[in-house]
């Protein structure tokens, strides 16, 4: 009985009481399955009460007030920075820059860090799985200033061709970024023997956690990640928040990004001075409320403990993973057990993968169709696009189960 | 499958009437629809009298996309260019006779998107200035 | 009987009824008395309801999405978009970009425009009493690459020399970037004229909208923007979402800013082509349910009108300002009344605008110390900070009389 | 006013006993409170023992900012360097004696900051590495 063991690691029916939306119908009688969380994660009621919270009580704009919402809304907002560095293991809270998603996280790294220190003919080595997120900001800089990319491959069966990486260090990269899981395979690289391997080199290292922060324990110091990029709304929290950890010693050396207010130590007609990390990178009012929801959502899954989470998600991947595997025509982007996430997929001969979103969507099933903003690694496989469904802490075997019987009902439409 | 997957559209997507090519077409023009993957390419001839005397697609995509643009194509056929050219998304969602979301209203729209490209003989990567909003 | 003038224009206490916060204490016996909207507004119920009913009901990733809450997520954040444009004459929704805040869509100018367009030599006119959301990014670009900053400067009464105009314009800048409402002084300078000027002369204008967009109807045709930046959390939206307009032309023409997810038409790992506007500049998941909050926030201005706004502001300022002006000792930073709205920044002989906020706020009452990020306009005025008092549409004369009567404690305090 | 201005911070502030500045100091080092504009600019002398023989300061600035640094150089003179080096946040504060947010805690901490820094023999701009968070 696969779903005892399953439901021993956590009880998901009092998480599920949580998270009013899925109680919710899609259409009268049809009742949600939300299997889209990589996408985005829903919000427990403690995040939407700590945001109603602040609104209602303690909303103040930070740091540079001296009235009494004032000094309660910075001490929340800075109580949650240092909850975030305790979270992923970071030295100081000042190594921890709030921006807007995993994705301006990363653009910061590349313009700021990037263009300070990337000059012609330097090698930045990324993976062929990386969202476009980690792909796109690097191709930007790289194409005016003669930088080389170079790319890990992909093996058949999602894992990354880690035979490769010495070849790419001999070249010398000055940075390795590299997804610490991918949002369409699922899979885990080992970064932390990536990381080592590439500070032999002596290059950076640039996770990008946006998947792996919400589903597994990290820690900066163990994954050897001087980059961390990660967002809040895939980790149960608000969205327009989103997180950059980076070791202090490379923020303080790195140029500001956005200029404006707070950033700043003194301004005048002629110039500016640059106020010291994390500030130096704030620039203007950051998303304050969706900041401290952020910490509720710490909290929660902090309650739950992150090693419960990815140990729930791995006995659901064992538990749909064959299910899947049993749907004739149906193919996965990468079928291994081995260090993955619970995120899968995958195309259905005959069958474009949004037919195959909507007619589940029929059935109550959200699943995201396309490219997950993972291009080459979708033209890697030969398919434009697929189908994915994603399981998180509320879901359950029983919704894994509703999923494949509905996968059969896509296969009937489109016969 | 309610209205979404009327039986119309699933069979313009299973049996189109309209895919292929042309010999000598007036007008050609291909788009994509970056959110999914579908693509559209099409070609459209006009006879003397500027009337619409042939047209074909090709592509891949979601049912919705490969529909619509059968769909369309045999509507223009026989048309002038220049009433074609009058042709909106309305009147091809009135044409498709279903209410979609923004999202799916995209895989439906890309059918007329590339037609408009063709027949107002945009450039690759190109788009009309006048597109509505 | 000034109160009841002003009580005409707008029915007070049914719009603070609306505002939860308004009726806490800051201790026990001491009501608050929030005079700090020009830093952030508070914010209605109907804006905290929208968030919760958000996430409580429709939570999902937008663009992407086929299923039924992702259609709907989608459909409110773009229908939000359209709003916006409307509540700002935008010719399109697709003018409308959302950003982080209002520092950040100036930074989008900069880098992206900027970049593409500003060469060694070239001039950008600003003003000596922009906030440093609109002078530091200019600043950091005209560094790197030799462009010339020339400033429109301030006369004692707070009001622009508009007289340097026709000189500074002769210079041939490609931009003239001006704040169309100083957060400090409160002037809002004839930005129609100076865009008339501007643009006869050759030069794009940017309006840093933070304040005005807030305070007064903004019509970006009338006023003559071709950029125009504003912040939701300044009125009364939520905080983590800003708004960029920009010419759909200007915009089509720019390079993109932030690379990633959703900004792009097609990836492989050699390269990538840029989607359509205003897709182009939203890289990554962007602050989902904050936007549709902002929704809810431009409804409820509409709901009031900003004729009606304005027209309070205006009959507020002419209350308070001759008022400060009895309180011995007390300076004003622009005591003008004329073009302004209701915020006022002063000093008092001999007490540190900090001393004067920390006593105002032991009476309950929150106003803001500090240089207000208008470092420059400081200097020029010889102080190195002011404490400033802003109202917004929930305020009143009583509270007004409370500041001034709270004023006189603190010169007692000081004496 | 409650604790925060307690008779005490006023009377420092309102007249500070080391306020000006000295002939030959070993240390000088400068620094501000961006947030209000706080300046603070201390002058340290030490003895052949390595005591704290002398110390001044100026600038201009709130009560706080200005009252913390008469109150901590009155505490520090006399004391031998080394010891002053291992002076805490929480020993200033205990000093003071009163409670404060993060953003008076600034205020409250700028004359500490600028005593590390005059101590530590740091330049201008430079800043404490080993800081507390
Ligand atoms: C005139 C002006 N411009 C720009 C800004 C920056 O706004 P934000 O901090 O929301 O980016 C402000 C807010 O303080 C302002 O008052
Ligand atoms: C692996 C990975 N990286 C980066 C991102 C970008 O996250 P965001 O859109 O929140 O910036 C995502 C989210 O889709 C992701 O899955």
């Amino acid at each position: 009985m696969p779903n005892l063991e399953i439901s021993s690691i956590l009880d998901v029916s009092r998480i599920r009481a949580d998270f009013p939306v899925l109680a919710r119908e899609t259409r009268e009688g049809v009742s949600l399955v939300y299997l889209d969380s990589t996408a985005t994660s829903q919000k427990p009621r403690q995040v939407i009460e700590a945001l109603a919270d602040f609104y209602l009580h303690h909303n103040a704009n930070i740091h540079r007030g001296v009235h009494t919402l004032a000094e309660e809304a910075t001490a929340a907002y800075e109580e949650t920075r240092a909850r975030v560095a305790r979270f992923i293991g970071a030295a100081s809270p000042k190594e921890i820059v709030f921006v807007r998603n995993a994705t301006e996280a990363i653009n910061l790294v590349v313009y700021s860090w990037g263009r300070a220190n990337l000059r012609e003919g330097d090698v930045v080595v990324l993976t062929e799985m990386e969202h476009h997120a980690n792909l796109v900001p690097w191709q930007m800089l790289a194409k005016g200033r003669g930088v080389k990319l170079e790319f890990i491959h992909v093996r058949p069966d999602g894992t990354l061709a880690m035979d490769e990486l010495p070849r790419l260090l001999a070249l010398k990269p000055k940075m390795v970024a590299v997804s610490g899981m991918s949002n369409v395979t699922g899979f885990q690289p080992d970064v932390a023997e990536i990381a080592r391997q590439a500070h032999d080199a002596g290059a950076l290292v640039l996770v990008d956690g946006a998947q792996l922060v919400p589903h597994a324990p990290v820690d900066v110091q163990a994954l050897g990640a001087d980059f961390l990029a990660f967002s809040s709304h895939k980790m149960l929290g608000p969205s327009g928040v989103g997180v950059l950890y980076g070791r202090r010693a490379l923020l303080e050396a790195m140029p500001p990004f956005l200029g404006g207010g707070d950033m700043i130590k003194r301004v005048t007609l002629e110039g500016f001075s640059a106020n010291a990390v994390p500030y130096k990178f704030e620039a203007g009012t950051p998303a304050i409320a969706e900041v401290v929801g952020l910490g509720a959502a710490i909290d929660y899954l902090n309650a739950i403990g992150m090693e419960a989470v990815h140990a729930y998600e791995q006995a659901m991947a064992r538990y749909v993973l064959p299910r899947l595997q049993e749907v004739p025509g149906l193919h996965l982007l990468g079928a291994s057990l081995e260090r993955r996430g619970a995120v899968f997929s995958f195309w259905i001969d005959g069958i474009h993968a949004h037919d195959v979103a909507q007619v589940l969507d029929y059935y109550g099933i959200a699943v995201r169709a396309g490219h997950h903003c993972a291009q080459p690694l979708h033209i890697r496989f030969g398919v434009p696009a697929t189908a994915r469904a994603s399981f998180y802490i509320y879901n359950t075997p029983e919704e894994a189960d509703r999923l494949v019987a509905a996968l059969y009902k896509v296969k009937e439409v489109f016969a | 499958m309610e209205d979404l997957y009327r039986e119309y559209i699933l069979d313009h997507y299973k049996a189109p009437r309209f895919r292929g090519h042309l010999e000598n077409p007036a007008f050609v023009y291909e788009d994509d629809n970056p959110t999914c993957g579908d693509h559209l390419h099409m070609e459209v001839a006009v006879d003397e009298n500027g009337v619409v005397s042939a047209a074909r697609f090709d592509g891949m995509g979601c049912a919705l996309s490969q529909a619509s643009a059968d769909i369309l194509l045999e509507h223009i056929i026989g048309k002038p260019l220049e009433e074609v050219k009058q042709f909106s998304k309305d009147d091809l969602l009135n044409l498709l006779g279903i209410t979609l979301g923004p999202v799916r209203l995209k895989c439906a729209l890309l059918s007329l998107k590339v037609l408009k490209g063709a027949i107002y003989g945009l450039k690759p990567g190109e788009s009309l200035t006048d597109e509505e909003d």
